[in-house]
């Protein structure tokens, strides 16, 4: 990862159906984690689930965070299910 | 303190620990989940977990410090185990010793609700018939909500 | 299973029992009371512990009996020291495994609570000064009464 | 104990300030609980707090038991304070 980069990972049933642990987007100027989420639905397939009806739940940078948050250059950006721990 | 590891852990040497913590300890209340034989499914064999690393320590570390603040709390210990468990298997540890007796049940229970909805693991069932990712209860979003 | 005794207990053993119960085991939730330095008084130094043999049992096995009805419990230990107690030494276990962690929490934290405010025990604090007999607390009272 | 008389017992603090750990007395038709402590607390001195403020717990043959609860020859009256263990 660069500077001019943001880190997308997935977890869980997420990482399995999208068959993918990690990818990198460019950063842009007021991109939303909700605009990634929307972005990456638009590829079709199992990516379509971004945007659909079960809930996907979202950190930024290891911290909780929402739809509307504001991702920049170097950020770490995670997509998973509900979890399901202890 | 906290571990997320895949070993095993030693509910005996945790609770000398707890107990060792002085004095004014009046109070010890643990909590350990095992491996159960039906789930979302009947008939596991197993559990695969999977976690967010940083961000789970983080997230916990932030619950103790809740826990800290609202209850006394002398001193609180939690293990999550990861990776691949066998039926029966140890996977959660949580320990709080206190003063009195309301504030280490409260506390550990509250770490245990929160731990469920909050912390990101992610449990996978293991049947002979094939795998299955554990959905969120309804139940424990409503345990968890009920402590804020 | 209950014991009253003045030897000390090991809650190591106690919860690898509990553990032993079987595949549909999933939650063990304990609770161990310790002698701390101040109760009543401030200072203490030790405790008396004593009890109405025969009925104490009884009590408790009711109890347990109780639980058994309003929760799913697949196995309760009590232990209940009397007698003379030093500073930090264990004073009472509670033990519950069951299916459900909320059925382990709640049954073991009934248990204590009506323990404290039904069972035939009682305390008696030692300092260098003298000694004292513990009240009961309102807030235990309220905290059994809060189960009914 | 012979079988025309009831057994009573102390505990804890009330065994110490009375100083007695069991005493036995005749058995009568229409005998409560609370007549039993109406004539111990006659006795005078340490006695008369079991008619006082402070509560006193009753039990009869181990089971917990109220002020009009009847006794009968052979049974164990119990007198002691709330209880205070765990």
């Amino acid at each position: 990862m660069t500077a001019d980069t943001i880190t997308i990972r997935f977890f869980a049933r997420l990482r399995e159906e999208l068959n993918t642990e990690q990818l990198t987007l460019p950063a842009q100027p007021g991109l939303t984690t909700g605009a990634i989420l929307a972005s990456l639905a638009e590829r079709g397939g199992a990516w379509t689930q971004l945007q659909g009806e079960q809930p996907v739940m979202i950190a930024v940078n290891q911290t909780m965070a929402k739809l509307s948050t504001e991702v920049r250059a170097g950020d770490e950006v995670a997509f998973f299910p509900p979890v399901t721990g202890g | 303190m906290i571990s997320i590891q895949t070993e095993d852990f030693d509910p005996a040497a945790e609770y000398q620990r707890l107990r060792d913590s002085g004095a004014g300890t009046g109070a010890i209340a643990t909590f350990a989940g095992l491996v159960r034989d039906s789930g979302d499914l009947s008939d596991v064999e197993g559990l695969y977990l999977e976690h967010y690393p940083g961000m789970t320590e983080q997230v916990i570390e932030g619950l103790i410090a809740e826990a800290s603040s609202r209850w006394d709390v002398r001193r609180a210990r939690i293990i999550h185990r990861v990776g691949r468990l066998a039926l029966q298997e140890q996977i959660v540890f949580v320990g709080v010793c206190s003063a009195h007796r309301s504030d280490a049940f409260a506390a550990c229970q509250f770490l245990m609700d929160a731990l469920k909805t909050s912390a990101p693991f992610w449990k996978k069932e293991i049947t002979a018939s094939g795998e299955h990712w554990v959905e969120q209860k309804n139940s424990d979003v409503a345990r968890s909500d009920a402590w804020k």
